[in-house]
């Protein structure tokens, strides 16, 4: 199943691009899941997703764990702490 | 009445705080943050996540309207590169008694700070870093209870 | 920087709020109180006590400048005849964090309203009456602690 | 010794002027003396003063309270509880 992740800030920087179409493998079901799978393909993504601690996500623009399930998801963003206003 | 605009244009303060005016509601409160210069910064650049920044931000509108029974809650955020001086966000709140309007404007500008999916990055002349974020911005959004 | 002034013309909002602004401290905190015509006011005027005023005022800028440490604290305070929708009274303060500004400007708007010497008077149609003073106001400005 | 006083609002309007110059006997020697003073003269002073709990007071521009000596003052100003703001 295909789905349009976004990536901002320094993590946009680090994977050299600010969105993408991937389409995992069934055994990908959580988000923590889809960013190892991406990690594995080492480089700026290795380097994006190094610190857990530092990594927020959203599920169709709404804000969202790490541990919740990718099931109907269309569009994952993966982004740093926000630091607005 | 709840206004939230992300755009890429310098802030019209008085055309923005004319729109939170209401002759039923006789208090506004507003905060404005500005780009500051005075620890070497040449340019501050913001980046934002479209559609889901508005989302967010209509979200906590909401949220201040019912709490603090608003006349009218005005978010302003502007993104992409400012200079020193410049407005990067302005915040306005309209009720019929300033504690109200006070309040509320206090707790979106704290919330907005935290919960809203901005991006800073500093330019020093030749060199720019991503803003990390900070702590006390958690404990300042965290004293008005629980995110909605 | 403190800013004081009682003015009979309409308080210019945006020119007010340019002269708080501050390229090196990046919050600006104001309320704006505006004449209310919802139960019926038509007009609303200002009495003041000249010279006492302005003291006052600036003796409350002075100690919010002082306890906040502010960049700027300005009040603009109109007198004589308003109608409903004229802004009365504008209070910015300016620092370099948020937090600060925000207190800053609701500790100036709660001792103003019981520590300077205006006096209000309403008119609904032909009849006028003068306002009286609120408990509500004396509590708000206790808040902050004695009265300096 | 001469004593600039100055009234302001309903206490204004009930007396009739806004400003005014007396010399009150020796025996003034407060705020609420002077006060006790001008009511004896009755019709507007009467009615602008009946209630000391509505009373507020300022010497020289500085707010006082009633028990306040009045040596030296020049400007005594007399006014109700201001609504400012």
């Amino acid at each position: 199943m295909a789905i349009d992740l976004l990536y901002f800030a320094w993590m946009r920087e680090a994977i050299g691009t600010g969105s993408e179409q991937v389409d995992p493998p069934v055994d990908v079901t959580t988000i923590a899941d889809l960013v190892d799978w991406l990690g594995t393909r080492g480089g700026g993504y290795a380097t994006a997703f190094a610190d857990r601690q530092r990594l927020r996500a959203a599920v169709d623009q709404a804000f969202v764990p790490l541990d919740t399930p990718l099931a109907g998801a269309r569009e994952v963003a993966l982004f740093p702490p926000v630091t607005g206003g | 009445m709840i206004r939230v605009v992300v755009q890429d244009a310098p802030i019209d303060l008085a055309a923005e705080h004319a729109l939170a005016e209401a002759a039923d509601a006789g208090a506004v409160a507003t905060f404005t943050g500005l780009v500051r210069g005075d620890d070497g910064v040449t340019e501050l650049a913001l980046e934002h996540y479209p559609g889901a920044t508005e989302r967010a931000l209509e979200r906590l509108c909401e949220q201040a309207v019912e709490r603090w029974t608003l006349a009218k809650a005005v978010i302003v955020h502007r993104v992409g590169p400012m200079v020193p001086g410049d407005r990067v966000v302005f915040v306005a709140t309209t009720a019929r008694h300033r504690g109200a309007a006070l309040e509320a404007c206090a707790f979106l500008i704290d919330r907005l700070k935290t919960g809203a999916p901005f991006w800073k990055r500093e330019r020093r002349g030749s060199e720019a870093r991503w803003v990390e974020a900070r702590e006390s911005d958690d404990v300042a959004a965290a004293r008005w209870g629980a995110a909605g």
